[in-house]
This record gives structure tokens, sequence and C-alpha cells, in this order.
């Protein structure tokens, strides 16, 4: 292992490891346009230029290699020059763009200026035109003024997607970022373009213009798009509520997670917040009385109802003919409390969370996944492994339509993904009391005696497991919508009125009560679970191995 | 002359006084907006205007009537809504009955009946106008209780304080000037002023009793309560007896309060500076002590003497003005301090200096 | 420039003197003070009123609204909208005014618009004078110099809270002062049309 | 007058097979085959024979880098891109002599147990290009090339590769890329070519004439070829020297003869008499030289020592009647357009420059002018991945900083200096304005 000097500062580091990293790991930050941990080392912008002892010139630290003994220094006065240079090399085509440009308030060169520049300019010169607000995708738009040219989105499509749409042309300063003729850049994965891009070259036309970024406040989160449990960072607009059409879900970001997403996330899952806004989302409890049609409610009646009808329905046709299904769109905590009052409480023996695989998954090897649910590996602990009947949907949808269930809970989305709306409505015309609790509207609070409004993944918090069995935990970042109430209180409501147990309320101590009862959650809590979420089976794995 | 005729020129006389009186207050309204005004590098009031007419804002005193009048009479939800009623006419009513003793001129001669130009010569003039002042505090105490608010009732407390400590002083100034002139008719004293100190200086009040006009002018103004001694006031921070009142009630105590500032006027012309009258003016016209003599008829005496007992007046209303306009509000316990450890010991060394000259010199 | 005399605060509560304790005699210089000024105001409004102008006037007043105070050319008025030549708004839209506003009164909607030149503009752009504190900030946080303190116009009312949010329109439609010169502009009659 | 590579030149045909033969092509070869591969690089390095193309690098040296365990194939890459304004020696190696370059590259790989050799030419070297193709067929098919070399167990291929005409494709790593069929930019080092070079192999890249002189040393002997020359510097070189002289051409010296020679004894004076203002000793990004400098011998070191380069050894001239300013400008817009714009400094430092003294001839010079540019030149300097950057910054820099007066009167008075006693050439009138 090398041992190094930065500033003064002495750090033993693997071999291999560049002077950018080691400088990292002491906290000491040097500016960098190109370099990108997450993709090659282009070596470009000379932002990093740091001066190494014995080196006759300034070294950039992307590309330097820690050696034992070697002695770094970042802040002398060449380097501070040479920084300067670079920044004013960098300003002397580029635009002033910044009160139309949307990187604004995260642009490296701003805060890079106002942080090492020069701030005396010398340039007379004229700025060359080079293309300006140019779509080349379905997600974003180039601006090659813009553009310093640090190929990093260049080395994304090469190296991540592998796609090669973005290409580097003409030579000197007339060099420009377009994409190679007749491409669109709409792979699967282009979002991230707008985050590689240090500037504001590449933005993203999602969000063009919508807020600007220094009102957003940041949730870690993870995204609940497919099984991959990517995480991510909710930017929400709660400081100016008339931007971003009112809306409070401005973008979601990759979160850095070297286990799960490195630095990326697909674009399904990046503008899949919409539907936490849309207009379909159910935001008020709806009732169905008998002899009359379904009309808007309020939450007291709506349970009060669900009181009734089930009651009455379970009286008359008994426990067997209930029915639940409670999807992988849930949290844990959210199952866990599910499993709590209807499989333990009510005794409830048909609780469903397996659907039909996705034929509309698409799977790549870098980060989509088939399976649309977030939480399945979750769904299929709490619910269906200590649970020796485990029927699927389909079997439950089946016994429906044969007229054997007379009472239904759907509770959590992603159904419709998998079924048709007319399927839907055929499998549970013979259900008589069918109890909705779900996010957005649809054929199953269409068809409901009581639909329930619940929230989504940002309005809550909860964790989640992803496919490799990662427990991750996400954090609320709006309030619910509407009149949408969290789950677990909607299922503790209900199991006070008929005098059952009761999970907590608080997704915390429901988690905890979670990790007492289910041996792969042992030992876990929010605060182990961090950022970055803990994956059980792989510790067993290690621990067995050890 | 007969009774009725007595009657008539009574009635005259009163009808006189109180014009003077009320037009003089009226005029006070404007003038304390303008003399402020013209202190203070202002234009003052000057926007009411009759047919583009505006004469220096002097229909402000017209557009104040008639707002006064038309305003809203807000009544306070109180139990004493009669005193509360009357309160302000206590205030003014007083305050005018006391120009009843003022002396504003000698006396005229008409169809061999000789008029003495003051309401009622009393021969105890200087003991009403000291009891109407004394009474008029009723107008504010009740003011302050009947609204049924505890800051006006505090401010009818502050007045009462206020107005008792300072009578005292009032008081015993004037026994300094009863003392000096041996009445207590007010014709009398101003009759008495009417000889020359050494030949020369108008045998005046203020300079016989200076300190007693020091004295007396002081504790006058208290009575008025105006700045600086608005306690029971302070229209603009800590209010006062009248935050209750509204249209003419309030207009009834503002104007009790130019009144009163033109009975101290009044009264400090009478007191130290002659009255009606005019240095060197005898009834038979001017004799200046380098010999001169310049002849008038008594009609142009006694016009001269009316006139100067206006001008004079009007002066003292003026020096009010500046006063008012001037020093800053005293705190209640500086008015205290001034009243009870200043003023009173002062006037009590003054009353007694005089007695021992007057009965030295008497002797 | 000199240097700055700190003034100590037990220098400014100096112990008084006999005489001025006495405050007798401070009554009377109090008394001269405005004396003189009231009757040297009074010597120059009858100089005035006689005609006699070249002296000094007796008051500082300005006879508002006949007469107005001459403005500051840096004095922060009413704001506008500046346009480009072709009438457009300058203003892009970069929220930097509502950023730095202290008073939370600017409230800005951006769109996109087609000219790659310009690319965004605002669709709406709201200030609340009823809350404007006239720090100015927003003039000296815009780059495009969209916003501006200039149109001379210091007399701002409404009859409700709502009319004194002035929209785009509003701003756009204002003239500067050197435009307008010393016409004055109604400005309450101008919110009570829309 | 000694003459080894340009030995030929002049004969009627020599570029052919038989003629060449017949003034002692191959017969090198013959003896360096005898030898052990070792033997030769051991002679190469005792030869002091440096590289030619512009860094000087010692040729025997850079060959005993290559890693000696690699399983992988090495390769040859011989550097006939010539970009370097001034210089025109590769190309008449070419032209007259291919098989002399064959002959080299062949003990070359020999050497270096290399089986495969590229040679990468401009694209504009039209007739090069012809006859390296033809003598490398008139070669196979006398069985001097392919599977077995003059009959040896030694298998060696030669591809002339044609360049697109890039300047930046001189630098020897971009040349690589440009070769592998990329965009020419230069890559970062380390890892060197001799380590990871074409298709990430140990290889040599070494330039026409410097593998022209191998058959040579292998003739002569090391050290008798290292004798020729200097200390240090061995041998011989080829000088191309154009602008105001009166005979402009190339010249086969040695090592270390003093630029004043060459200049006045060579190249026969200034043209028309006048007189000298300024030499660019090798190639136009070596830091110029002032007439009172010209006495140095032009060898790598001595160049060096007086804060220039011998580079590729083009030297041009320029006499009194030139518009230093007005040269600068085409030599700025020269490294503007043909910088790659892969790194920073450069790509936007060469344009910067170009611009401002274009704004200077055009007469809108601002006092600060010549401050700036040499202050744009020093940020350039050194902080770019390539020497490209260099080579645009050492030119300004060291004109503006010796002929300062020339730069700030043009600066104030928006227009050539005033008192030269014969009128100035103005360069830019023959220009097009083109934006640079």
């Amino acid at each position: 292992m090398p041992k190094l000097t930065i500033d003064d500062r002495t750090i033993e580091v693997p071999a291999g490891t560049t002077v950018i990293q080691a400088a990292e790991k002491l906290g000491i930050y040097i500016p960098r346009y190109c370099y990108h941990p997450g993709l090659s080392i282009a070596g470009s912008c000379r932002m990093c230029l740091v001066e190494v002892e014995k080196a006759p010139k300034l070294q950039i630290a992307c590309y330097t290699f820690v050696t034992d003994g070697m002695v770094v220094r970042t802040t002398t006065e060449k380097v501070t020059i040479a920084r300067q240079a670079i920044l004013e090399f960098l300003l002397a085509n580029h635009p002033l763009d910044c009160p139309v440009c949307d990187q604004a308030g995260e642009c490296k060169l701003q805060e890079f200026y106002m942080q090492f520049g020069q701030y005396d300019s010398t340039l007379l010169e004229n700025k060359l035109k080079k293309h300006k607000a140019m779509p080349i995708g379905p997600h974003i738009m180039l601006d090659s003024e813009r553009c310093i040219l640090c190929s990093r989105c260049v080395r994304f499509v090469d190296e991540v997607t592998k796609t090669h749409e973005l290409g580097i042309f003409n030579r000197g300063d007339h060099s420009e970022l377009l994409p190679v003729k007749g491409v669109t850049v709409d792979n699967a994965y282009s979002g991230c373009l707008a985050d590689v891009c240090p500037v504001g070259a590449l933005t993203d036309r999602d969000f063009r213009f919508k807020v600007r970024v220094w009102y957003l406040d940041k949730t870690e989160s993870v995204c609940h798009g497919c099984a991959r449990g990517c995480n991510i960072e909710i930017h929400s607009n709660r400081r100016r509520t008339h931007h971003n059409d009112g809306r409070l879900i401005a973008r979601l970001k990759p979160r850095f997670n070297g286990e799960v997403n490195h630095h990326w996330m697909c674009d399904t899952g990046r503008y899949s917040y919409k539907s936490i806004e849309s207009d379909d989302r159910l935001v008020q409890p709806l009732v169905r009385l008998t002899g009359k049609g379904q009309e808007k409610s309020d939450w007291t009646l709506a349970l009060a109802q669900i009181d009734e009808q089930v009651t009455h329905q379970v009286g008359r046709s008994g426990v067997a003919a209930a029915a639940v299904i409670a999807t992988p769109a849930l949290s844990n905590e959210e199952l866990w409390a599910a499993r709590g009052l209807f499989l333990q409480g009510m005794k409830i023996e048909k609780i469903a969370h397996r659907c039909t695989p996705d034929p509309n998954g698409v799977e790549d090897s870098l980060l989509r996944k088939t399976d649309t649910f977030p939480n399945s590996f979750g769904a299929n602990l709490i619910i269906g492994q200590p649970h020796t009947a485990d029927p699927t949907v389909d079997t439950i949808l089946e016994a429906a339509a044969a007229g054997k269930i007379k009472t239904m809970f759907v509770i959590g989305g992603g159904l419709l993904e998998r079924y048709s709306t007319d399927l839907l409505r055929e499998k549970l015309r013979n259900v008589e009391t069918l109890i909705a609790i779900q996010t957005h509207r649809s054929v199953l609070t269409e068809m409901a005696t009581v639909a329930l409004p619940m929230t989504s993944f940002a309005e809550m918090d909860g964790s989640i497991c992803n496919f490799e069995g990662r427990v991750q935990r996400y954090n609320q970042a709006m309030p619910p919508v509407g009149q949408s109430r969290p789950l677990l209180d909607t299922l503790a409501d209900l199991a006070n009125r008929w005098e059952l147990k009761t999970a907590p309320r608080q997704p915390e101590n429901c988690f905890a009560e979670l990790a007492q009862n289910a041996g792969y959650f042992a030992g876990l809590s929010y605060e182990t679970l961090g950022d970055g979420g803990v994956n059980p089976s792989r510790r067993s794995a290690t621990a067995a191995t050890t | 002359m007969n009774a009725g005729l007595e009657i008539g020129v009574a009635v005259g006389k009163t009808i006189f006084i109180i014009m003077f009186a009320l037009s003089l207050g009226g005029l006070l309204t404007w003038v304390e907006r303008k003399q402020s005004a013209v202190m203070q590098d202002r234009i003052g009031a000057n926007r009411a205007s009759i047919l583009g007419l505006r004469v220096w804002g002097l229909f402000h005193i017209i557009a104040d009537a008639v707002k006064m009048f038309t305003k809203e009479d807000f009544v306070p939800n109180t139990p004493h809504k009669f005193i509360h009623a009357i309160a302000p006419v206590l205030s003014i009513f007083f305050a005018l009955l006391s120009f009843a003793v003022i002396p504003f001129g000698s006396s005229i001669v008409i169809a061999g009946h000789s008029i003495g130009l003051q309401v009622a010569d009393v021969n105890v003039g200087i003991l009403f106008i000291f009891a109407m002042m004394s009474v008029a505090v009723y107008g504010v105490v009740l003011a302050g209780w009947s609204s049924n608010n505890n800051y006006a009732l505090l401010g009818g407390i502050r007045a009462t304080a206020q107005m008792i400590s300072y009578e005292i002083t009032f008081g015993l100034t004037l026994v300094g000037v009863i003392l000096i002139f041996q009445t207590l008719s007010m014709q009398e004293i101003v009759r008495a002023q009417g000889g020359l100190l050494f030949g020369f200086l108008p045998r005046w009040g203020v300079f016989l009793q200076p300190l007693g006009l020091l004295l007396f002018m002081t504790a006058a103004i208290a009575e008025t309560k105006r700045i600086p001694f608005d306690i029971p006031e302070g229209e603009s921070e800590i209010i006062g007896f009248f935050v209750e009142y509204s249209s003419m009630k309030f207009g009834m105590f503002m104007f009790a309060d130019f009144i009163e500032q033109i009975l101290v006027a009044a009264m400090v012309t009478t007191f130290f500076f002659g009255g009606w009258q005019v240095p060197y003016l005898g009834d038979t016209g001017f004799a200046f002590p380098w010999g001169t003599t310049w002849d008038l008829n008594t009609w142009m005496v006694e016009s001269l003497r009316v006139a100067a007992f206006v001008v004079k007046v009007s002066f003292f209303c003026w020096l009010q003005m500046l006063i008012r306009w001037t020093l800053p509000r005293f705190r209640f316990d500086q008015l205290m301090n001034l009243g009870w450890k200043v003023l009173l010991p002062l006037s009590l060394a003054n009353t007694l200096a005089t007695a021992v000259i007057v009965l030295w010199v008497g002797r | 420039m000199g240097t700055v005399r700190v003034i100590h605060v037990s220098e400014r509560r100096r112990t008084l003197t006999f005489w001025e304790r006495t405050y007798l005699l401070e009554v009377f210089r109090g008394l001269v003070l405005t004396a003189r000024h009231f009757f040297v105001n009074l010597w120059r409004h009858s100089l005035w009123l006689v005609g006699v102008k070249s002296g000094p006037p007796g008051a500082a007043t300005f006879q508002y609204p006949e007469v107005r105070r001459p403005q500051s050319p840096r004095l922060r008025t009413l704001h506008r909208l500046a346009k480009r030549p072709d009438g457009t708004p300058r203003c892009v839209a970069c929220m930097m005014c509502e950023t730095v506003c202290p008073a939370f009164c600017i409230k800005i909607v951006a769109e996109e618009v087609d000219d790659s030149s310009i690319e965004k503009r605002p669709k709406s752009f709201d200030i609340d004078i009823g809350r404007c504190v006239f720090c100015g900030f927003c003039v000296e946080a815009c780059p495009e110099d969209a916003i501006r303190m200039d149109t001379g116009i210091t007399e701002i009312g409404a009859l409700s809270r709502d009319g004194m949010v002035l929209n785009i329109e509003t701003l756009l439609s204002l003239p500067p002062k050197s435009e307008r010169g010393d016409k004055p502009v109604d400005f309450l009659q101008q919110q009570l049309v829309q | 007058m000694l003459k080894l590579a340009t030995r030929n030149i002049g004969l009627e045909n020599s570029h052919t097979l038989a003629v060449a033969r017949a003034n002692g092509a191959y017969s090198r070869l013959e003896k360096a085959l005898a030898m052990a591969p070792e033997a030769i690089v051991e002679d190469v390095i005792k030869s002091n024979l440096r590289g030619l193309g512009g860094a000087g690098f010692p040729a025997g040296r850079k060959w005993s880098f290559l890693p000696k365990d690699s399983p992988k194939p090495r390769y040859l890459v011989v550097n006939g891109d010539e970009g370097e304004p001034g210089t025109v020696k590769d190309k008449y190696i070419m032209i007259h002599d291919p098989h002399l370059l064959i002959e080299g590259i062949i003990i070359t790989c020999y050497a270096i147990r290399s089986h495969k050799a590229f040679i990468y030419i401009r694209g504009e070297y039209d007739l090069p290009i012809e006859r390296m193709e033809r003598a490398i067929a008139e070669a196979k098919d006398a069985g001097i090339l392919g599977e077995r070399v003059m009959g040896r167990d030694f298998a060696l291929d030669i591809v002339v590769h044609r360049g697109a005409g890039a300047y930046i494709c001189g630098e020897e790593t971009s040349l690589l890329e440009s070769l592998e069929g990329k965009r020419g930019w230069p890559r970062l080092k380390p890892p060197f070519p001799a380590v990871e070079g074409y298709q990430r192999c140990p290889t040599v890249v070494n330039n026409v004439e410097t593998l022209s002189y191998v058959p040579f040393v292998i003739e002569m002997g090391g050290q008798a070829f290292a004798d020729l020359g200097c200390e240090r510097n061995g041998g011989l070189r080829m000088y191309s020297i154009s602008g105001r002289v009166n005979k402009p051409g190339i010249y086969e010296l040695p090592m270390g003869t003093p630029l004043r020679q060459i200049i006045y004894d060579y190249a026969g004076g200034i043209t028309d008499g006048r007189r000298l203002k300024a030499v660019i000793p090798g190639g136009s990004s070596c830091p110029i030289l002032t007439a009172d400098e010209i006495d140095v011998p032009m060898d790598f070191d001595s160049l060096a020592k007086i804060g220039s380069m011998l580079g590729s050894a083009g030297i041009i001239v320029f006499d009194e009647t030139v518009s230093l300013p007005e040269a600068l400008l085409v030599l700025t817009r020269f490294y503007a357009h043909e910088s790659c714009g892969q790194c920073t400094p450069c790509r936007e430092g060469t344009a910067w420059m170009a611009k401002i003294i274009q704004r200077i001839i055009d007469g809108l010079g601002r006092p600060g002018d010549a401050d700036n540019l040499i202050r744009v030149a020093r940020n350039v300097l050194g902080n770019t991945i390539c020497p490209l950057g260099d080579a645009a910054a050492m030119p300004v820099m060291s004109w503006v900083t010796k002929f300062r007066p020339e730069f700030e009167e043009w600066i104030r008075r928006g227009r050539p200096v005033s008192e030269s006693p014969v009128p100035v050439t103005r360069i830019g009138e023959r220009l097009e304005r083109a934006a640079v």
C-alpha cells in the first residue's frame, strides 16, 4: 500500500489509486470536469492539475497514480494559476447563458469559477457560435455552445450503454459535441446524460425550465419502478409552489450505490415520478351504499362502511369466502401490517401477492429488471413463506370469478400493469364486497364497495427488498396527496374497529416489529439500514464462509 | 336706570364676552395649526377652500366645525350615558363662566349711565374665577370615569392629580397679587395697575410680582392641560380621558381647552399686565412721563383700552402656543416633582416675601 | 475625508450644568429659538405674499400633488419590466429576482419559447407591491437588466390586496420616468381599469 | 562532403530497387541479419542516433524499452506524417530512396523482433506514398520482405497507411489512434507506446529519417557513426532550410553544425543581401532565435541550452523585411486550426492567441495585448496532454518576448512598424480572412 502526502497530510491507499481519489479520501476536493468515477479516464479537461514533487510539470490528479512517498500539493500558486487559466479557457467560448440555463445552481463551471476562478476576465474576443437548444432525443436537450467537451457523455454512451450515439466532431475550438448523424439519443438510460454533464450542455427536457435547482429539496429514496431498487434522490419543490406547474416533485436523480445502481438509473424509473401527482390519483374515499351509486365520502364514513359491510359479508359467507390481494408494490412494513390484520387477525387464509410475470417486462445487463414490482422479494418473505396456503393472485381471481370469493381486499398498485381492465372487471364481477385501498383510480376503485386512497412511496417512509434481497429504506418527500393516508394508519384503524391486534403506525416501529418476528430482517433497523441498505442474504453468506 | 335696561346691558355684555371667547377660541384652532407650521418651516393647513378661495386655510375652522358636527357620535357601552354626555358640557361651561368677572375695559357712559365693561363686577372676582377653574376638573374626571374605559379612567385620575397639585400654586400666586392690590375685585385690580412706578414704569403686576407671574403661568398652563402638561390627554401615546369621545363631544373638550387658554391669557393680562390699561393713558388722554400730554375723548380712550385688552390677550394666547409647540411633555413623576417640590415652595416663599414687603412698605 | 469621530454614550450623557438644571433658562432659549423661526418664516411668507419671491421660501413644504418633490435619478420607484426592441420582455425568467427578494413578493412562472437565442421567457410575472420593501435587490440581481425601478411612480394604491399584485402586462406597460417626463401616471386608475 | 541518407538522391531512378541495390541498398541488411538483435540495439545505442522527428529521444534507448517478456506481438510504426511547417526531409527520402527506408525498417524490426511495420504517411504526400508502395512491392517480389526476409527465418510485412492530413497525427499516440482507425486524439501517457501502443501492444514509433540512418549505423558501426556528430548527438541529419535565403533546400550535415554556417555557407546567405532578422531553428513550433543567436551549434542539447529546440531541423529564416506579427499570425492560425480539441488549454488557448494576434493585425490591438498573449501562452504551456499545446505556445512566447517592440508598435499604431528601411511585406494581405 503506497503512502503519499497530499497537502501535508499523509494517507495510505491501495496501489492503482489515483491522486484525485486519494485526495477525496482525505476530504480534499480537487476540481474536475472530465473525471467521473463511473467512467474511464479522459484527462482532457486539465482542471485537476496538481503539483507533484519531482515532476517537472503539473500533473492531472485524475490520471496520476499514487506511488510510495509521493508528495502532492493542491493549493500552491502554480496550481491556483493553472486552475484559473483552465477556467478562463473553458469560459472563453462558453455563452453567458446562466439565466436561461437549467444547470445554473448545480453547474460545475459556476461552482469552480466562484471557488477557483480568476475574477477579472481578460477576454475581449468574440465567442464562437454553435448549435443551441437541439433536442437530440426524447429526454435530452443539447446546447453545444455550453459544452466544455469533457467527453463524459461520449464515454457514457460508449462504455455504459454501449449505444455510441454521441461524438465530438470538428477540431480545435470548433470541436462540437453532436449526436452521430441520423441517430437520436433514445437509449434506456439517456436521462443519465444530463446527470453526467457537468455543465448545461445536456439538460433534461422533462425538467426544462420547471424549477430552479436551488429551490429543490432532496430526499433520499428508492426507485419503485422495478425490482432493481435503484437508489434515488427525490427532488421536490416545496419552497416555490407556483413553479413546476404547481406539482411538488420536480425530478428524480440517481444516488450512488455501488452495490445496486452505481451512478445510474433508467429512464423508465426516472420519469416514473409523474404518476405520484397525476390527475388519476385517488384523493378521496369512495363509498357505494346499498341501492345507490358510488359516492365521494370521508374517512369516518368510509371506515364505518368497511366495518359494517365486511362484518356483514364475512358473517354471511364465512372467512373462507374472503380473500386479500396485497401487491408487492407495498413496503415491507405495509405488508407486515396487512399480514397481521388479515392473516393473523381476521384469519383470512387466501392472501396473495404473486402475479403472473409482466409480459412486457424488459431486462438488460445494466439495471432494468423484468419484474416491475419493487418488493416482490419482501412480499414473498412476509406474506408468502410462513404461510402454507400461499395462493397467487391468479388463483384468487379465478376463485372470485367462480363465485367462491364474496369479500375481497385489493391493496396496493401495480395490478393494472399485469391484468387488463376488462379481465379484472370480468373476474371480480361476483365479488360482493370489494374493498380497494389504492393510490390511483382504476377499475378496482370503480367496482369497489369502499375505495380508500393510500399514499405512494414519495409520501411515506418505508423499506423494500430488491430482487437480490437488499433491504433499502426510502423517506417521505412530500405530504400525502389529497385525503390519502398511509396504509399503516388505515390498517390500524380497521384493526381497532375489529378489536384486533394493530401493527405500529410509525413505519420505523413497524419495521422494528418486523425485524423481531421475521428471521430475514433480524437485527435490522432503520438506523442500520442507513443510506445504502443492507443485504441480509449476502451477510449470512459471508458469515457462513468465514 | 331701570331694571330692564340693566338686564339688556348685562345680556349685551355677556354676549360680547362669550362671542369674544368663542370666536377667539375658534380662531385659535387655526392659529394652533398655522403657528406650529410656521415655527416648523411648514405651511400648515391650507387646503380648505370655498369657490377656490383659500385665505390661508381660514376655512379650516368651518371645515372642522362641519366635520365635528357631522361625524358619528359614538357612545361607549357605559352605564353612565348621561354623565358621559354632560361631562364635556361641564368642561366648556365653567370655562366660559369664568369670563363673567374678566374686565375688558373701564366703563363707558351711555346716556348718562355709566356701564362697567365687565359682565359682573363681583367684589370677590378672584375667588369666583378660582372656584370656576376648580370645578372645571369635574368635566375631565367625569368624562374619564363615565367612559367605562380603563385608559380614560387613568387619564381622568392623572388629570385630577395634576389639577389639584397645581391649583395650590395657582391660588398661592394670586395671594401675592391680592396682597399687593389689596382687593379681590378684578376691576379694582386692573384699576390699581393704572399708576406708574418710579415715574415711568406702568404699575403692572409683572413688575411687582415677577416670580408670581412665572409661577402663575406655569400653574395656569398645567390647569389647561396643554403641553408640556398634557399628561391627562397625551393623544400620541398614553391617551387620556376623552379617548371614548367622538364628534362634537370631543370637539367640546378640545374647544374647552382653547377657551381655557384664552381665559389664562385674560387672567395673566388682568393680574400681571394691567388688564385693559394702556401705559400712560389716563381717562382724559395720554400723559407721558416726559411731560407731553395728548388729550383724547372718552370714547377714544375706552376703545383704546378694549383694544389693548384684546391685544394683550391675543399675545398671551400666542405665547402659550409658542410654549406648547416648543417644550416636550413632562413625565408624570417630573410633573409631580415640579408641582410639589418646586412650585409650591416657591409660591409659599413668594407669598411670604410679598406679605413682608407689603407690611414693611405699608408701615 | 476625515476620520470618524466615535461618540461615546457616556459623553452624550454628561451631567447638566446648574443653569441647565434650573430648566428656566433652557425653556427660554427654546422659546427664543422657536420664536425666531416663527418670525423669520412669517417675514419670508409675507415677502412671498407681496410678490418678492427672490428670497428663500418660508417653508420647505412641497404643495403636493400640484408640486412634486424632485426625484433623485437613483430613487427606487415602482418596478417595470424592460422590453426588447421587438416588444417582447427582456426577462428570461431566470428567477434571480425571485430568489433574492427578501419580501418574497415576486412570483415568476417560466415557459419555453421557440427562439433558440432566447429559449426562456416569463409566462407570468407578478409583483405583490403590497409586500415589496423597495430594497432594489431585484434590480441588482437581474442579469438581463430587465427589471428596473425607474418609473418614478411612488403613488401606489389599490382598493384590494389583489389589486396590489401587478402582472406582467402592467409591468411591461409602465414607461420609464425618462420617457414619461413629469406627466403623472394615475396609477390607481390603471389598477381600477383592470 | 559526406552524404549518407541523401547519398542516392539525384541518381536517376534512385527509387527503383535495381538502382538502389546497385548503390548499396540491402547490403547493410545482410550484415544486420547476421548479427544478434540485441547487438543491433546495442550498436544503435552506441551510435547516439537520436529521434529525428523532433523529440530527439535516443532511438536505441526507445527500442530497449520494449517489454522483454510480453506475449503480445510487437509493432514498428514509421512516422512519415511530417507535418511540421518548414520540414520536408522525409518526403525526399521516401520519394528518392524508399529502399533505404525499407532497409532501415527491416533492420529495426529484426532488432526489436517485430513482424509487422506500418508506415504512416501524411495524406498530402501522393508521390511518396506511391513510391513507398511500389518499393515495398518490389522488395516483396525480390524476397526482401515477406515470410522469409532475405531467405532467413524472419517474417516481416510492411503496410503503408495513408493519413488524412492532420498535424496532430504526427504526435505518436494520436498517430497510433489514427492508425487504429479512430479520431486522431493523443493518448494519456503513461503507458508509452513502447509498452502499450498499436492495439495496446508494444510498439516502436520512429521517424522516417531516424530509420533511414539505421542502415548506416550498421554499416559503419555505432561508434564510428557517433563520431560523425557531436557529443551525445550522433551522425548526420538533414536540415531543411527555407525562407529568405538564397539557396533554400535540404542539407545533410553533421550534428552540431553551427546555424550561421548553415545559413551563410550552405544556404548562400540572405536573399538580396538583406539583414537577418530572426531564425526558427527547428520547425515552426521551436522558439525563435534572433540574429545574434545564430552561432549556436545545431544539435539537440546546444539549442535546448539557449531555450530553443532542434526539433525536426526545419530552419526558417526571416529577413528584415518580414513582418513578424503577421508571420506569427500565420503560425498561430495554423496551430489553432490543427489543435485536436481534446484538452482544454490547447483547444481554447491556441484559438484565443490566434484571435488576439488577428485583432492586433486588424489594428484593434489594446495596450495589454502583448502581456496577455504571453500569459495565455504560458497557461497553455505544459498543461496539455500532448506537445501541440507547447508547440503553439512556445513560438508565441518567444516571438512576443524577443520582438516585443515590433508587436507593441503594431498594437499602438494599428499598423506595421514604420522604421523599417525597406517596405515590409504584408503577409496578411495574402491570407484569406476566414474566421480563425
